[in-house]
């Protein structure tokens, strides 16, 4: 689709320039209408300059029109670039119409430029004067980004203060999650019906944060597996996802004491297809009968055909997911279900170890502050439409842009 | 002993079909050439035979489904190694890495200054493969540790943009949409579906279910009073969400299978 | 016929898992499967076709229409690709017939490179067959595609000529009869737009529907469907949302001016699986209800 | 040693690409990132795929129960990658698109891995049908909510809930149910959607640091 409108629009471009060419000699194609005529008009201003956080190598022309858009024969307005280095000249853009500003992407940081705007009326080229001479240049830090930057900096540190405070011993409350009460529940259930149990981190690969979720989670759940002694099979849908989880059951077994228990086909590749996975898996199920299934990771449209064959055979089921569109088939079909952030979650609870759980209490902070702003720009919207408050406006204004994505 | 007995007489029954729609299919082709047309017989036939086969798992598992599922572990696998290797490797790393290599694979190659740093992924890469040497295994944790600090580092700054920022502010909304006045409020109030109460109550009902489901998400506060009750609004509106998107998806499903049955009866029988 | 038959076997098997669950036994899950293959299977077999009613999202596009003075003028957007085409492509066929049939005047554009081909069949398979007298200038024109997405919109929401100075044939648009009195997109009556994507609908609403006070309606594919939903009633007078969609919308057509009863309506043979299919999964939720409920009584009383 | 090198590795990484973020001539990093992780994952294949080879080749050795079936995957591995690797039978050679019609992936792609693929994803009309039947039960007040919300949602999608409720007039007409389902897809649901996402991006950033800070690191193995 990119790929076709970027023909579009290249096909649209040299027809326009052919177009314009075929109007410059003097003849018209239009009829010459009544009204205002070229001469009327005043000349066309043109700025230049350093196009703002970018990475060199762009400038910005900006102009303004007097009025030629509204002429019978308008064409466009033709970008004229003077490179005051070298001394040549060239076209660079006929811009279509609506246009005051156009971003020449194709200069040189290392020379300068002065650029002069035409408009093309009757096949006829108005230019204005050159503007003044530019030159590219790359900004440090994206403007932009200052209020990303500044919340990014109040939530991480939310969270890294809370870290430092519990590793020095603060107390913290944690509401209980039922979900992960039911792991321990789930694996001693296996061991004593002698079954395995069966663990999927997901169908994505590492580059998604919910896989490593999912992992983390694994670590706590192996330790319990190797101290009950129970058998764990991992099918993985990703190679690399396979080399990661055996790291992690490794340690678990080494932390729970029994290296030699441990064997790295607990966690074999299967295939990289979804749908071909997912067939594995069930096949897995109905023939291994394993007593506790885990669906903790990144879940598309598999998430309820795992879920159901594992429902059928009669199966503990614990999900977890930060997919919005699959966590509802996992609540119909599991037992318990870890909904988005509590997927995240899940392992600084396992883990017990303070600084993890501290980690939370930053989150919380993240969340209240996005309840406290919710609140301050709910009433000043409210306030700014329903009583046109001007200050309200402002305050509404201030925080569209705090919280503006650049 | 019946049961294989049964097993063998069902086989046979399987191949008998297969068998006939094979002929069967071969004798209908459109192409000239009579290879390709008892070529794509089978093929057509066992593309059946797998569709069948997959569906006969929702029974039980069977030795039918056993052979469709490993065939499509084995294939898929294959098939997605092909591209990995065809797309990546070819497709990105050659054109960047040298020419000699690009002019074999018939890839543009890239002039590019810095294409010292492709060899980065290659480094990590056969790090990675020093799992298969028990000695000095434990070396693949370097990459592991490349990947998921980039993951770490991509996704947080992700996050914060995408989701947590943009919905922040896409929750500044009006609670008294269109406000003229009280007066003008009850003077008009109706329940229809685009009247203005009807748009001031879901702007009301998404502000306190926004609020609410943040509640429900706190877990270093007790939920018990006030906080309490919010929690609990909180997991009503989930379980409003989880039970309209899951009433929305149903139709989406069926239409999947009606595909597939369309290809049995249309495409193998013919009879639509 | 195959409507009797489904209706007997379905029905019965419905009431046979009812009158299990009243006793208090539960149903096999496998039956359960049997029942949604068996229904689609007899749907498909039959060609079972459902008098889709018109949801009032529907409803208000299609009475908006109806209701017009003749001689309307009304754009309609090809927004899509391929991909998109089964699920919405009916819904722009659909358009094209119940506007033409009511004598307005038919501007098409697109704002997607691949929807000028697809609008162009539209042209050859349903407009010139089902409309040998409509007149090109006169009842219809065809604007053709252009580069730049909602920018496009920006441009003609003022000035159609700038943006086009001339349809897709390479006719000027002053020669065209059906221009004499546009000079932009608020001269129009209804705008429609049939994507999936971006640019489509939403920016319909945004940049052309909004700032020029001009009724816009919709269709798009199921899974964009909710992310429109916000608009409606407000900014988007209706929306036909997906295969469903346009089935009530053929539906409808069908219903008003029978004419078009025969015509392929593919978007409603494509619902009557789905539509039986569905009914039954209710059924179930509601079987499932009462086999729960008179469980807790039986428990509660022992 | 074995410990803080991948440690320092993981957190240099990652805090650079936090910082590219920001600064504009630094952020072709992120897709440079992404471009090396597809390449690491080629090689990981290597290990993936042995995997496989070595399960399924064992499984032959020892004769073990359906050792038949793991024949049935080694063969359809080993033909499709003979398949794809050397584009056997494809028009355009060794230059020619992979997927090009006539060569033998595509072939084999077509007729085996496609009708696999829609089949195993076709199951989920009978999941969704049967997780219908049992979960939606009322047994509790969020299961009732979970119920009511599907069923008004479900019934607004066929006629029958046009037909219910048609007499409403229209002062009412939110009440009639395709209306209701709307009601609910806009504003209960919307906002239901929106504090899960808010929550997912704490999570993921509280989880991000905890990794970079190298507090979360059961994955880094141990230290032997």
């Amino acid at each position: 689709m990119i790929a076709l409108l970027r023909i579009a629009k290249s096909v649209v471009f040299i027809s326009s320039l052919l177009f314009v060419m075929s109007i410059l000699p003097t003849h018209s194609v239009y009829s010459q209408d009544a009204g205002p005529s070229v001469s009327d008009l005043g000349s066309i201003t043109v700025r230049a300059h350093d196009t703002d956080n970018d990475a060199g190598g762009a400038i910005t022309v900006e102009w303004d029109d007097p009025g030629y858009e509204k002429l019978a024969g308008f064409v466009g307005f033709l970008i004229w670039r003077t490179n005051t280095l070298a001394g040549t000249n060239d076209s660079v853009e006929v811009t279509p119409f609506g246009t005051r500003t156009y971003d020449d992407r194709s200069v040189s940081d290392d020379s300068t430029y002065s650029y002069s705007v035409a408009a093309l009326v009757n096949g006829e080229r108005l230019m204005s004067a050159p503007s003044v001479q530019v030159r590219s240049s790359k900004q440090w830090f994206d403007g932009r980004l200052t209020w990303v930057l500044i919340l990014g900096l109040i939530i991480c540190g939310a969270v890294i203060y809370f870290i430092e405070s519990a590793k020095r011993g603060t107390k913290l409350f944690l509401r209980r999650i039922a979900g992960l009460e039911a792991i321990d529940e789930a694996v001693g259930r296996a061991t004593e019906m002698g079954r395995p149990i069966l663990f999927v981190a997901g169908i994505q690969d590492m580059d998604d944060v919910q896989t490593i979720a999912g992992l983390t989670i694994l670590g706590s759940i192996a330790r319990t597996v190797a101290e009950y002694d129970t058998k764990i099979n991992m099918p993985v849908r990703a190679s690399l996802v396979m080399t990661a989880a055996r790291e992690t059951i490794k340690q678990a077994y080494i932390t729970a004491g029994r290296p030699d228990a441990y064997n790295d086909d607990m966690v074999h590749y299967v295939t990289d297809e979804q749908f071909g996975f997912v067939a594995a898996v069930d096949g897995i199920m109905v023939r291994e009968r394993p007593a506790a299934c885990f669906f903790l990771g990144a879940f598309f449209a598999e998430s309820l055909i795992m879920a159901e064959t594992g429902n059928s055979i009669g199966a503990i089921q614990v999900a977890g997911t930060a997919m919005p569109a699959q966590l509802p088939f996992f609540v119909a079909a599991c037992d318990y279900t870890l909904i988005g952030e509590e997927l995240f979650a899940a392992s600084a609870y396992l883990s017990e170890e303070p600084r993890q759980l501290g980690s939370l209490k930053g989150a919380d902070v993240g969340k209240a502050i996005a309840m406290i702003v919710i609140l301050v720009g709910v009433i000043a919207t409210t306030i700014a439409s329903a009583w046109n408050s001007e200050s309200m406006l402002w305050i509404e204004n201030l925080l569209r842009q705090m919280f503006s994505t650049g | 002993m019946t049961s294989k007995m049964a097993m063998r007489i069902l086989t046979a029954i399987v191949a008998l079909i297969f068998l006939i729609s094979w002929i069967m299919k071969s004798g209908s082709g459109m192409s000239d050439s009579a290879f390709t047309n008892v070529r794509n017989g089978f093929l057509i036939t066992f593309a059946v035979f797998l569709t069948l086969s997959i569906f006969s798992f929702l029974y039980r598992d069977n030795p039918f489904y056993k052979f469709a599922e490993s065939l499509y572990v084995g294939i898929s696998a294959g098939y997605w190694m092909c591209y990995g290797f065809w797309s990546t490797v070819v497709g990105n790393f050659v054109p960047r890495a040298s020419r000699s290599l690009s002019e074999f694979f018939h890839v543009p190659y890239q002039e590019q200054a810095d294409h010292i740093f492709i060899y980065i992924p290659i480094i990590f890469g056969l790090i990675l493969l020093t799992r298969l040497l028990p000695k000095i295994g434990w070396l693949s944790r370097w990459s592991l540790a490349f990947i998921i600090g980039a993951t770490a580092g991509l996704n947080l700054t992700r996050y914060l943009r995408s989701d947590f920022i943009s919905q922040v502010s896409n929750s500044f909304i009006p609670l008294f949409v269109d406000w003229k006045g009280i007066g003008d409020f009850v003077n008009h109030i109706s329940l229809a579906a685009d009247g203005q109460f009807i748009a001031i109550l879901s702007n009301w009902v998404i502000f306190v279910g926004v609020m609410c489901g943040l509640v429900y998400f706190f877990f270093s506060k007790e939920h018990k009073g006030a906080f309490g009750v919010a929690s609990r609004v909180g997991i009503w509106i989930l379980m409003i969400t989880f039970g309209a998107s899951f009433g929305y998806t149903v139709m989406g499903r069926i239409s999947l299978l009606v595909g597939r049955i369309t290809f049995l009866f249309g495409d193998w029988l013919n009879i639509l | 016929m195959g409507l009797i038959i489904s209706a007997v076997v379905i029905g019965a098997g419905l009431l046979w898992m009812l009158y299990l669950s009243i006793k208090g036994q539960d149903v096999d899950r496998r039956i359960v499967y049997l029942f949604v293959g068996a229904t689609v299977a007899l749907a498909i077999i039959f060609r079972l076709e459902f008098g889709e009613v018109a949801t009032p999202i529907v409803k208000s596009v299609f009475d908006k229409i109806e209701n017009l003075p003749p001689g309307s003028k009304i754009v309609l957007s090809y927004d899509f690709d391929p991909a998109m085409a089964p699920e919405v492509n009916p819904m722009a066929n659909a358009f094209i017939r119940h506007i033409l049939e009511k004598k307005h005047r038919l501007y098409f554009m697109s704002l997607w490179a691949t929807g000028q081909s697809l609008l162009s069949v539209s042209l050859d398979d349903v407009l010139k067959p089902e409309f040998p007298d409509a007149k090109y200038g006169v009842d219809y024109c065809n604007l053709g595609y252009k580069a730049g997405n909602e920018g496009v919109l920006n441009v003609v929401i003022t000035n159609f000529r700038k943006m086009f100075p001339s349809d897709a044939n390479g006719n000027s648009l002053d020669s065209l009869p059906m221009f004499k009195d546009v000079e932009s997109l608020k001269d129009m009556d209804l705008l429609i737009s049939v994507g999936g994507g971006k640019p489509g609908v939403k920016e319909w609403v945004l940049f052309a529907g909004d700032p020029g006070k001009v009724p816009t309606a919709g269709g798009s594919a199921a899974v964009s469907t909710p992310l429109l939903y916000p608009y409606w009633p407000r900014q988007l007078i209706g929306l036909l949302g997906g295969t469903k969609g346009a089935a009530e919308y053929e539906a409808e057509l069908a219903k008003t001016h029978p004419r078009f009863k025969d015509k392929s309506m593919p978007a409603l043979r494509m619902m009557g699986p789905q539509t039986m299919a569905h009914v039954v999964i209710i059924a179930f939720i509601v079987i499932g209800n009462i086999a729960y409920f008179r469980s807790r009584k039986k428990g509660g009383q022992s | 040693m074995k410990r803080q090198i991948p440690m320092l590795i993981l957190s240099a990484v990652g805090t650079l690409l936090v910082v590219s973020v920001f600064i504009p001539s630094a952020r072709h990093w992120q897709e440079d990132a992404s471009l090396y992780f597809d390449i690491i994952a080629v090689f990981a294949f290597f290990l993936g795929g042995g995997n496989l080879i070595r399960v399924h080749t064992e499984k032959v050795n020892r004769k073990s129960a359906g050792w038949i079936y793991s024949v049935v995957t080694l063969l359809g591995f080993g033909i499709m990658l003979v398949a794809g690797l050397f584009k056997i039978g494809n028009p355009g050679g060794i230059a020619g698109d992979i997927s090009q019609t006539g060569s033998y992936f595509q072939l084999l792609f077509q007729y085996v891995m496609s009708p696999l693929n829609s089949t195993m994803y076709a199951l989920l009309a009978f999941y969704v049908a049967s997780a219908s039947y049992r979960a939606f039960r009322a047994k509790n007040t969020e299961a009732t909510i979970l119920l009511v919300a599907a069923f008004v949602i479900l019934l607004g999608r066929t006629a029958l809930g046009v037909l219910l409720t048609n007499w409403i007039p229209a002062q009412l007409s939110v009440l009639q149910i395709p209306n209701l389902a709307i009601w609910i897809m806009n504003a209960p649901n919307l906002a239901g959607q929106r504090a899960i996402m808010i929550g997912i991006s704490l999570g993921v950033i509280s989880m991000s640091l905890r990794l970079l800070l190298g507090i979360e690191r059961s994955y880094l193995g141990g230290d032997n």
